[in-house]
């Protein structure tokens, strides 16, 4: 049994974390596949084709979870970098630097699909259209973010340097966002899905996309709680070389 | 005030000692030439490519010398002394980025209607191309020197600058080359230069700061 | 079984890149995870047998 | 004048450096900081020059805490490091005149206590190895601080020299001065009123929160 903690900041000890990761990993495996499986066979097999797009449309159900996954993840990797450089946690820096790979590879899946669904509807693989130079703007700050964890050590004081690049990398994405917005709105679509419900796409594919977007969410949960579990061990496997050899 | 001067005097010489000015230049001159002569073989030279590689050109090359803004002054202790003299951080990285930009961007942008003349640009709409550079481009080395303190102390930093930093120069290029190329068909969206300038402005206000935390967590 | 009509390919092929692109992420983890798991055991040897 | 520490520890990368270190320092003292490499000695040295914050304790000169006021920390406190703070392609003249211009003050050449008269026009990348620190010491009569802190002066100097540096911290310390000094030499002869501050390695490290 998880016992109820008073704190959620007592998942900031890496001991707590991994004791708590531990139990809720295999739950979360188990749910990720029965919801991934279950949405994308909906997805595929039993929506009907849209009138306009034909059966185009079934890319929807892939192309919208990882572009929503590609810009949230960047936003969890602020929102964690903020929290480090306020109140040192450890396991929140961690989070940051284990999410960013699966966002860059989340970013590709979007820029691929849409690139693929583009060119039957557009006519076009790539266009210099805003949303899609937006993306290719998130690819870039992804791959400056990831190279300064390959560039240098592990250390906190690596830790601070990426946080502050990853804020500034923020901010320069969403002035840049709205720079390319700015002289046209493009040929993408609007957004698929929005809390006003009267802009939202037809009920029959809502629901399975509904289900894609969860179970790439927890597909992310999990992959993110492994990379943490597996980075936290790999402190722990420096910090007993550096005690063993003095 | 005084210290002020004497210092922005004194980073003026230890720029110009470090050659900034001519080898920012030549650096220059080559890429517009190299990239412009490809663009003619392949039968590509309008307007347009000119001044997508006017922008793209001053971008890279107001990176060159920025590796050397901090990490020169950390390794010979120089850094030490202004964090205990009586100016605050951010006014020293304010002077050095003014500086760099001296040296580095407006010897550039005097050169550009000697350039754009000749491809058919006319001069008053290359004067007016570089109004809007001069008043846009400090925000690039203001900018670049988020990218010099986060690479302090680093070996072979230089690469690593330009990922990080040649992304936030986004905006601003954006900016830029739509209005340069608005410019140069004689249009005038007065809504565009207040934005980019807003934009140069609050990157110029913003900057000194996060650069002055950034140099911080060296001293930790 | 796998016939989406006109845009068989297109929808097939998406679905294929996504998967192999992810399961990049998936294989890299879980190889790291594995790796570390067995450094850390054999450190623990090591570290008991010194005492 | 009197500078005090209570129970400062410090950490580096997250490691803790030298704990529990008290020490009180009156005027006239000069006070030596002893241990092995990598002890602490500059580091605790850069603590009191207000570069880096202490994890714990407090520091505070005539009873007033400076850990948050860097007036006090300029008016009171002159630093130099191992390096000396120079520019190769500046004249020694022109280095002097930096550093008059970034403090505020100036080198008195009438006196010139580090004998720098002869190599005025010289450019630094031409110094000697010795002349080069001569010049950086030079920094400490022009601004004429409190508080010392010295970080191996006597590195690259020669006899001379070294008495020369000796003579200025006795005046200084007749002045009423504090002299702070991380070397492995006590090139001060031992008189009554030096401190000895030894680091130690912290004995019960602290837990790390990955273990």
């Amino acid at each position: 049994m998880i016992k109820f903690r008073k704190n959620i900041w007592e998942f900031a000890n890496p001991n707590n974390f991994l004791s708590i990761a531990n139990k809720i990993v295999p739950l979360f495996l188990i749910l990720t596949i029965i919801t991934l499986s279950v949405g994308l066979v909906w997805g595929l097999f039993f929506t009907p084709e849209d009138y306009r797009q034909g059966s185009s449309v079934k890319i929807i159900f892939i192309h919208v979870p990882t572009a929503f996954l590609a810009i949230n993840i960047y936003f969890m990797m602020f929102l964690a970098s903020i929290i480090w450089l306020i109140r040192r946690h450890h396991v929140s820096l961690i989070a940051a630097k284990s999410a960013a790979l699966i966002g860059l590879i989340m970013t590709l899946s979007a820029i691929l699909t849409g690139a693929i669904w583009g060119k039957p509807i557009w006519g076009t693989y790539w266009a210099w259209d805003p949303r899609l130079t937006s993306f290719a703007i998130l690819l870039m700050f992804y791959l400056g973010y990831l190279s300064i964890w390959q560039a240098m050590k592990f250390s906190d004081k690596i830790g601070d340097l990426s946080s502050w690049l990853c804020i500034v990398g923020s901010i320069f994405a969403l002035l840049s966002r709205y720079a390319v917005f700015f002289w046209d709105q493009g040929l993408h679509q609007g957004p698929s899905l929005s809390l006003d419900k009267e802009e939202n796409i037809d009920n029959v594919f809502y629901f399975p996309l509904i289900i894609c977007i969860i179970g790439f969410v927890l597909l992310f949960l999990t992959l993110l709680l492994i990379r943490i579990k597996t980075e936290i061990q790999k402190r722990k496997i420096n910090i007993l070389l550096n005690a063993r050899d003095g | 005030m005084k210290l002020n001067f004497h210092l922005l005097k004194y980073e003026l010489l230890f720029a110009l000692a470090n050659k900034g000015i001519l080898l920012s230049t030549s650096f220059f001159i080559i890429l517009i030439l190299i990239v412009g002569i490809g663009f003619g073989q392949i039968g590509e030279s309008s307007e347009k490519t000119l001044l997508a590689i006017i922008w793209i050109a001053i971008s890279l090359s107001s990176l060159l010398s920025i590796k050397t803004m901090f990490q020169e002054d950390f390794d010979d202790g120089t850094l030490d002394l202004y964090v205990l003299s009586n100016t605050s951080i951010e006014t020293i990285i304010f002077i050095k980025s003014i500086v760099h930009w001296i040296t580095t961007n407006l010897p550039i942008i005097i050169l550009i209607p000697l350039i754009s003349f000749p491809l058919g640009i006319t001069i008053y709409h290359s004067i007016l191309i570089c109004l809007v550079m001069l008043l846009s481009t400090p925000a690039l080395s203001f900018i670049s020197t988020i990218g010099a303190a986060l690479t302090l102390g680093e070996k072979g930093g230089n690469l690593l600058i330009s990922i990080f930093i040649l992304p936030t120069f986004l905006p601003i290029i954006i900016f830029g080359m739509k209005i340069s190329l608005l410019i140069a068909n004689s249009t005038y969206d007065i809504m565009a230069h207040l934005i980019l300038f807003a934009l140069s402005l609050i990157c110029i206000a913003i900057t000194p700061f996060i650069t002055s935390l950034i140099i911080k967590i060296h001293y930790t | 079984m796998l016939d989406f009509g006109k845009y068989t390919f297109e929808v097939l092929i998406s679905y294929v890149g996504t998967f192999s692109l992810v399961s990049i992420v998936i294989v890299s983890t879980y190889f790291d995870a594995k790796k570390v798991k067995k450094d850390l055991k054999n450190l623990n040897i090591d570290i008991l047998n010194d005492k | 004048m009197n500078l005090i520490g209570s129970s400062l520890s410090c950490k580096r990368d997250g490691k803790l450096i030298f704990s529990d270190l008290s020490f009180k320092i009156k005027s006239g003292d000069v006070c030596f900081i002893k241990g092995p490499n990598g002890s602490g000695k500059s580091t605790l040295l850069r603590l009191l020059a207000g570069f880096i914050k202490a994890w714990t304790g407090k520091i505070s000169l005539n009873n007033k805490d400076i850990t948050n006021s860097n007036d006090i920390i300029y008016n009171n406190f002159f630093y130099i490091g191992h390096s000396n703070s120079l520019k190769n392609y500046l004249t020694v003249k022109q280095q002097i005149d930096f550093w008059e211009g970034v403090s505020e003050k100036k080198y008195n050449l009438e006196a010139d206590t580090f004998n720098l008269k002869k190599i005025l026009n010289r450019r630094i990348y031409e110094c000697s190895e010795g002349q080069k620190r001569r010049l950086g010491l030079s920094r400490l009569s022009i601004d004429n601080k409190k508080v010392l802190l010295l970080d191996e002066p006597t590195t690259s100097l020669d006899i001379e020299n070294v008495s020369r540096l000796k003579n200025y911290l006795k005046d200084h310390q007749k002045k009423g001065g504090i002299t702070i000094v991380a070397s492995h030499e006590d090139f001060i002869s031992s008189n009554n009123q030096n401190i000895i501050l030894t680091l130690n390695p912290p004995k019960n490290r602290e837990r790390d929160p990955f273990i």
